[in-house]
């Protein structure tokens, strides 16, 4: 259907930025969550989100696949996507780790994995089944019974089964131990040469190593917008950055 | 030994009209983790359809009774593609509400066909076939209760094929824990949803149709008399599973035969209770229901 | 009518279902009621300078709301209630009118704890030992020894046992009974040990949903065959499920029941029809008119003799052994407990015209059937 | 692969101890005679790879699972197969590695709930619930640590995910349990706050003594902060000992760390 | 207190004060009641709604604030019903004996049927709860120990104290019910503002939590459960004196459906709420048959008289239009008004996390 038509196809984007947003609101309730977010991905480049708790990262990405309420522009490709269901926005070729891991605890991790299969592409389970054999060994086992890691893993695996052209990875490594951390972030660099990542990412070694663009966020808004190598110099320049960008806030 | 085998058939019988309508229950919330209390309504309906397209007939003959039963069926699946869109649908997520969408529905419904129809039973005319009977070891059986059981084992049997062939058992256990992410998957869940929902209410449709032939007649209350005990079948058997319904069904039918014609007459009911109560007591998650991991 | 002479007023409660389980009980009865007002005021409705109002409420068919609407008309000064049918309803409403010294005229109600309750209760409807006293003829007039009866596990299955197994040894017959709960379908098993009996004959007693399948499973398991069967005519609505569900067996039942619908011929049955007629009445006729009509004859001879103030004991004065002519003949209601006396009937069905209807074939007298006073008004 | 070293007796009373633990779910056996004795006041980190059995240990050292065979000690009582609360009332409190809240109420509730669990009485409880009850004024303090003491009343359902971490935390700290089981506090948390927690439970574990029980995969937090750590593989506790000791272990650096990024 | 509280306390004095004087009021409020509110019609419906009321509060105190979701509130009701009832007519007891007798057995009844129906969570409570009410009306249908089967039973004569006997004396019964709603309403809205009642809330949202930080939350269950379940049946006991009877429509599966459709028709979790749903319910459930026949309805093309027609028609439209569109309830009509976005009260559904509003959750059906 739709995936396998666009998918693949050099849209008008290419060159451009795979993914723009201009002016994103959300509201949840009465607390106005983002507050006029904006800004591009390029192709085949990791771009980081960072930022305190709570300051709207991961609504952000809710926001870009339809999962959130919000009003502003986004585009992927050039094409207009906000009036798109979720699962219209997947099929044009994008991945999700979300946060919460969010496995189906019922499912087994073949059923799980079996589930993030799309429709006319095929399952790459050899290179996931090599970053994480853990996951191989433990196909008939259900995701809720697995660790809190083991559930990462096979997050990350839903998302790792197809190539796509755009990621949308909430914290991936949080709760990994620290060598599969440094497997991922290896893999995970193998990808994006093809492959634009959305990144939000709490660990700071991690995002030095993966991000060539950074986005710093505060309350809901963009307060830094740059090139990773002069915004992460280093772990105190970045600790000051988010520390201003609070204080920013708040004057 | 001719009447045991009657009483045993006839048990039998009965269970296999309990599981059709527990079947169709069970899909509904094994998957979606709604638990329909319209699904009486569903069946009643149903049967009135069947009852439309048969009452015209003297004594009907076996291609309109077929006829009967699939339009049963579709009325069932139709009645029940409304609810889930305009009920079900709206409450995503929200299991108690649903509950209590579907307790509303069902009042509506009741209330709509005895409005219509009237609150006495209408008679429906069947093929003489169905109405004889077939001797087994000397015991009279009625031929509905064979049909009704050949078809009984047809739709386990479909279930499973369906289950298991398709990707839409998988979908709809993974859209009742976190639809969003299923739909984050690209999977268009909500098609998904509407489908579970619309075959549970065709296996209610065909339940309808089937108890219809079956009791020879139709109420607006026949399938609210059924529901109770469907969901005893339900909590007995393990709820969601399939498997469980049928052994449940089977037990339930079976025993309250036997104990009616043994024991004393209407203490079968009482004895479903007791079965129920002892199947929450020794095993809370029912014949074949798992358990889950809590932390 | 003129009804300009009127100085007084007599306003009728009538509380009914028309909703619910037996909602076609209650417009029935009521059409009854208008009609023979109708005749017994000769469409004045005036009882000499006294008026007769009409008002009318649903129970639907449940005792809360009944009790609701009763206490409301009694509360509004209303002195005569009529036509509750429901037993649920019926218990209640009576125990109320007795407390508030009111009167009761019971609908079509089966249940016998009104009987001989106070001198202010009234019913429209044979009781069912009457109904039984007529099937234990019946069974005795085929030389049956016994008796197997089945019917529904509650109030008015158990009444029926009772009342059955007391007429039962005068008649040399010996009465046993299988009882089923009332929401019952599937009756393989019931039958099934029913005729397990052997009985010489057995009486369906059972009323309402479920009886086809009842007389299917009887057929199935040879039942009309090796027993005689004795059972109680249904209601109108009621016909063609019955004559469907005893199929080819029709003629092997004896039907027992106290009017045959439309077809009896005497003066009462034409005054009533022709009064519903005239009123434009037309709902299909059923015994509920006839209560109606019967009811409505009681009230206007209660309000000739006891006054328009309805005294119980004045009513109870007037109405105790009164004679009335309705379209099942002659009723007179026993002083004691203030059962009607009346004629029950033996029937066939028939078809005529692609319908099923009722032909009279025997008639019980009011006397053969009467059963003795089992509670005396206090 | 070396064996690990006896469980030394450390001196001072132990607070928590397993002795031969053993779990076996469905077959699989998840934890394999596990021994470890906790001093009063001393601070344990438990590291190792995914799936190693570190949840499943905290989980049993709070009695949330029974164990297939061995015994768990609190104050050298024996509390196995205790209820829960019971346990929790003689003095320990846990956070979960995935967040564990009351959803719909507010976080002042939370964590008041979570200040009132120890001394609740349901004789006692028919008392109101007042705004300065010494038990809500508990309840704000903690909430105040950890950095969530500004809005009280949001419910628990509007935090962020790391908000939420941290209003996992300040429960445990208003049930003001002496000895404390976290696992993967710092999961999620933002780099910047990182370092005022790692203070904070610093200051709660000297300051007051507790007896700490932590699971993270935060090296620079555990090196910063455990006097201990234990190391688990495959279910089992293959090393226990002094952070320079353990970091220096080969089977750690394979198994575990990998390559530094 | 706050000024904002003393308001509130002051509102619902006046309530009281004002439903206490209606007996008083001969006024007709246009077809809404049968006759002028002081006629004994009028104060029966009134005393039905509140002991529909009372009923409903105690059914929130398990349901809304400790998410025990019982299908079975009718087991309690009803066995309050029938105790009184029955041990009354028994003239060795007689009222004044039968009806202490009948609050201790219900309390026994409570206590057996909770212990039984708490060891299971989730779906399976609601389950057992309504296996327990079915076998409950089983019985009580097939007229186990003098229920007397369909018919039920009545009060015996002279059973009744004189003052709550008979068509005129239709106010003390209302006075009655009044005083019933009351005492069951000042006490839940007690037991929820104590620290009992704050635990029992953390156990609707997350009783392992709960478990975990010190609670043994089958004792806190067991507490709401009895109480809820004890109360339930004293609106029974007050039930049979207002209907001079017990009736077996109060011990069916249909009365526990209808008690949750009137907490949830008001809000869960608002005891005012939930009384407010049972008033209204109870109204159309009384007065829509008499609206049904009316000359309004019958006077209708016959396609719109059918389901109007109906009462049960009308209540399920009513119902289901409530859950759809006032997910908490009428009572949050009232607080949309009075609480702004920064309200603590749960229940206002959030469409955005792809999860369950909090309130929702409970009871976890899939435990
Ligand atoms: N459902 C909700 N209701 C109310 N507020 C919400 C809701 N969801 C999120 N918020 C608020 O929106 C803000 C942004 O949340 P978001 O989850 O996007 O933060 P984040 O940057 O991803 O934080 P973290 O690093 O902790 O994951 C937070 O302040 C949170 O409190
Ligand atoms: N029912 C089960 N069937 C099979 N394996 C199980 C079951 N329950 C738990 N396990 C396994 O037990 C192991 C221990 O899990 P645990 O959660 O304790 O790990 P962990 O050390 O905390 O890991 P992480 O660092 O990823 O949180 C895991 O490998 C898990 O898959
Ligand atoms: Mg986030
Ligand atoms: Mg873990």
């Amino acid at each position: 259907m739709t995936a396998e038509r666009v998918y693949g196809d050099a849209g008008p984007g290419l060159g451009g930025s795979i993914l723009s947003v201009r002016d994103l609101h959300a509201y949840v309730g009465q607390s106005h969550i983002l507050q006029g977010v904006s800004f591009a991905t390029r192709p085949a480049q990791v771009t980081a989100i960072l930022g305190r708790n709570g300051v709207g990262k991961t609504s952000t990405l809710r926001s870009v696949l339809g999962l959130m309420n919000h009003t502003g522009v986004i585009e992927f490709d050039g094409r207009q996507i906000s009036s798109l269901e979720t699962h219209e926005i997947i099929r044009l070729g994008l991945a999700y780790v979300p946060e919460d891991r969010d496995v189906f605890h019922g499912l087994t991790v073949a059923e799980n994995l079996r589930l993030a299969e799309r429709r006319g592409l095929a399952p790459d389970y050899d290179r996931v089944f090599e970053l994480f054999p853990e996951l191989r060994n433990r196909r008939g086992q259900r995701a809720g019974t697995m660790s809190g890691g083991q559930q990462q893993m096979l997050s990350l695996a839903r998302a790792l089964l197809h190539d796509n052209r755009l990621m949308l990875v909430d914290e991936p490594t949080k709760g990994l131990a620290p060598r599969l951390v440094s497997e991922f972030v290896a893999t995970l660099e193998q990808i994006t040469a093809h492959t634009s990542v959305l990144l939000v990412e709490q660990n700071l070694a991690v995002a030095r190593r993966l991000a060539d663009h950074v986005i710093v966020l505060s309350e809901g808004r963009v307060v830094l917008d740059g090139a990773a190598e002069d915004v992460l110099a280093d772990d105190s320049s970045i600790r000051r950055l988010l520390g201003v960008a609070a204080d920013h806030e708040e004057g | 030994m001719s009447t045991f085998l009657l009483i045993i058939i006839s048990g039998l019988g009965l269970g296999s009209l309990y599981f059709l309508l527990a079947a169709g229950l069970s899909v509904i919330f094994g998957l979606m983790r709604v638990l329909s209390f319209a699904h009486g309504a569903f069946l009643s309906a149903s049967g009135f359809a069947s009852w439309m397209v048969l009452r015209s007939f003297e004594t009907p003959s076996t291609p309109q009774l077929l006829l009967a039963l699939v339009v049963s069926v579709l009325t069932g699946g139709a009645v029940a593609y409304l609810a889930e869109v305009l009920l079900v649908r709206p409450l995503k997520g929200k299991e108690l509400e649903q509950l209590l969408v579907t307790v509303g529905l069902g009042m509506v419904l009741v209330a709509l066909m005895a409005g219509i129809w009237g609150p006495d039973e209408h008679l429906i005319p069947r093929p003489v076939w169905l109405t004889d009977t077939t001797s087994i070891a000397g015991a009279p059986i009625s031929n509905s209760r064979l049909l009704l059981i050949g078809l009984a084992g047809v739709v386990v049997v479909g279930i499973h094929l369906i289950l298991s062939r398709t990707r839409y058992g998988l979908i709809i256990r993974a859209g009742v824990e976190n639809s969003a992410m299923v739909s984050a998957l690209g999977i268009n869940v909500k098609r998904a949803f509407t489908l579970v929902f619309v075959a549970g209410g065709m296996l209610a449709g065909l339940g309808g149709g089937l108890a219809g032939t079956y009791y020879g007649g139709i109420s607006p209350f026949l399938g609210d008399g059924m529901l109770i005990f469907s969901f005893i079948v339900l909590i007995i058997g393990g709820l969601g599973s399939i498997n469980g319904a049928l052994i449940a069904s089977v037990v339930l039918g079976v025993s309250q035969s036997v104990a009616n014609y043994y024991v004393l007459n209407g203490i079968g009911d009482v004895l479903v209770v007791v079965l129920l109560v002892a199947t929450l007591l020794v095993r809370p998650q029912g014949l074949l229901g798992q358990k889950e991991r809590l932390i | 009518g003129t009804g300009t002479t009127a100085t007084e007023t007599v306003t009728v409660g009538i509380i009914g279902s028309y909703t619910g389980p037996i909602s076609n009980f209650g417009p029935a009865w009521e059409d009854g009621f208008r009609a023979g007002l109708d005749v017994a005021t000769k469409g004045t409705n005036q009882v000499g300078d006294v008026k007769v109002e009409i008002q009318v409420r649903n129970d639907n068919s449940d005792p809360t709301t009944g009790l609701s609407v009763a206490k409301e008309l009694l509360g509004a000064g209303v002195r005569i209630l009529a036509g509750p049918a429901s037993s649920a309803v019926v218990v209640p409403v009576a125990q109320l009118a007795i407390d508030n010294d009111a009167i009761l005229i019971a609908g079509p109600t089966g249940s016998s704890d009104i009987d001989g309750m106070g001198a202010g209760i009234y019913r429209t409807s044979p009781t069912t030992p009457q109904l039984n006293t007529a099937v234990m003829q019946a069974a005795a007039a085929r030389g049956a020894k016994t008796l197997m009866y089945i019917g529904q596990d509650y109030a008015y299955g158990k009444a029926a046992v009772a009342s059955l197994e007391q007429i039962g040894p005068d008649k040399g017959i010996k009465v046993d009974n299988v009882l089923l709960p009332v929401g019952t379908k599937d009756f393989t098993a019931g039958i099934a040990t029913a005729l397990a009996a052997n009985p010489d004959a057995i009486f369906v007693g059972w009323a309402g949903e479920g009886l086809p399948q009842l007389f299917k499973a009887l057929a199935d398991q040879g039942g009309f065959d090796k027993s005689h069967i004795i059972t109680i005519g249904p209601g109108r609505p009621q016909f063609e499920s019955y004559a469907a569900a005893l199929g080819d067996s029709l003629d092997k039942a004896e039907l027992i029941t106290y009017y045959a619908q439309d077809t009896m011929g005497n003066e009462g049955e034409k005054a009533m029809n022709e009064a519903l007629k005239r009123l434009g009445l037309k709902a299909p006729i059923d015994h509920q008119q006839v209560e109606g009509y019967l009811g409505a004859l009681m009230v206007v001879k209660a309000i000739e003799q006891a006054g328009p103030s309805l005294k119980v004991d004045a009513v109870h004065k007037a109405l105790a052994g009164a004679k009335f002519e309705t379209p099942v003949g002659s009723v007179t209601i026993r002083p004691e407990d203030h059962i009607c006396v009346q004629p029950i009937f033996g029937y066939a069905m028939e078809k005529v015209d692609g319908e099923h209807r009722l032909k009279v074939i025997k008639t019980y007298a009011a006397a053969d059937v009467l059963s003795p006073v089992a509670r005396t008004i206090p | 692969m070396t064996a690990a070293p006896a469980n030394e007796v450390l001196p001072g009373s132990v607070a928590l101890s397993g002795r031969a633990v053993n779990l076996v779910i469905d077959g699989h056996h998840i934890l394999v005679d596990v021994s470890v004795d906790v001093a009063a006041g001393e601070f344990l980190a438990i590291i190792g790879p995914n799936g190693a059995g570190k949840t499943s240990l905290i989980n049993v050292l709070s009695v949330a699972t029974p164990p297939t065979s061995g015994k768990v000690h609190l104050h050298g009582r024996d509390v196995t197969g205790l209820p829960p609360h019971r346990v929790a009332r003689s003095g320990l409190g846990r956070t979960f590695q995935t967040s564990n809240l009351f959803l719909g109420r507010s976080l002042l509730e939370n964590a008041r709930l979570a200040a009132n669990g120890r001394d609740s009485r349901l004789r006692t409880g028919f008392r109101r619930v007042l705004k300065d009850d010494p038990v809500t004024e508990r309840a704000r303090e903690a909430l105040d640590l950890v950095g969530l003491g500004r809005r009280p009343d949001r419910l628990a359902s509007e935090l962020s995910h790391g908000e939420r971490r941290k209003l996992e935390l300040a429960m445990v700290l208003a049930q003001g349990a002496n000895v404390i089981l976290l696992d993967e506090p710092m999961a999620g948390v933002s780099v910047d706050d990182v370092p005022e927690l790692v203070e904070l439970i610093r200051r709660v574990h000297r300051e007051q003594g507790k007896t700490t029980v932590m699971v993270e995969h935060h090296m620079h937090v555990v090196l910063d902060l455990a006097e201990r750590i234990g190391v688990m593989h495959h279910g089992a506790m293959i090393a226990i000992g002094p952070p320079d000791e353990i970091i220096a272990n080969d089977v750690v650096q394979t198994a575990y760390m990998g390559e530094p990024l | 207190m706050t000024r904002s509280g003393a308001l509130r306390y002051g509102a619902a004095g006046l309530l009281v004060v004002v439903l206490a004087v209606l007996p008083f009021v001969h006024r007709s409020v246009g077809g809404l009641l049968p006759g002028p509110i002081n006629s004994p019609g009028s104060l029966q419906v009134l005393a039905l709604m509140l002991v529909a009321a009372a009923a409903a509060i105690t059914l929130d105190l398990m349901f809304g604030y400790t998410g025990l979701m019982s299908f079975g509130h009718s087991l309690y009701v009803g066995f309050g019903c029938y105790a009184t009832v029955i041990l009354s007519n028994n003239p060795k007891l007689g009222f004044a004996l039968g009806v202490p007798l009948a609050m201790v057995l219900s309390v026994v009844v409570a206590l057996v049927g909770n212990a039984a129906a708490l060891r299971l969570t989730g779906i399976g409570f609601i389950m057992a709860t309504l296996a327990m009410a079915q076998g409950f009306a089983i019985a009580v249908e097939r007229g186990f120990l003098g229920s007397g089967g369909e018919v039920g039973v009545t009060f015996a004569r002279g059973v009744l104290p004189d003052p709550l006997r008979g068509v005129l004396n239709t106010r003390n019964v209302y006075w009655l019910a009044l005083a019933l709603v009351v005492v069951v309403y000042v006490i839940c809205a007690l037991l929820v503002r104590t620290h009992v009642g704050h635990v029992w809330q953390g156990i609707r949202e997350n009783p392992l939590r709960t478990k975990v930080i010190g609670y043994n939350v089958y004792a806190y269950q067991m507490a709401a459960a009895t109480i809820s379940c004890t109360l339930a049946a004293m609106c029974g006991v007050v039930f049979a004196i207002v209907m001079g009877g017990a009736n077996p429509g109060i011990a069916g599966l249909h009365y526990s459906l209808a008690v949750v459709l009137m907490v949830v028709l008001g809000g869960r979790g608002v005891l005012w709420g939930a009384a407010l749903g049972a008033v209204l319910y109870q109204f159309l459930n009384l007065r829509l048959p008499s609206l049904s026949s009316s000359d309004i309805v019958t006077g209708l093309p016959e396609i719109l008289q059918i389901p109007l027609s109906q009462p049960n028609f009308l209540l399920g439209v009513a119902f289901i239009l409530i859950i759809l569109f006032m997910p908490g309830g009428l009572a949050s009509i009232f607080t949309r008004l009075t609480r702004r976005a920064t309200s603590k009260r749960a229940g206002e559904p959030r469409d955005d996390d792809g999860g369950v509003p909090a309130t929702t959750r409970e009871p976890n059906l899939v435990s």
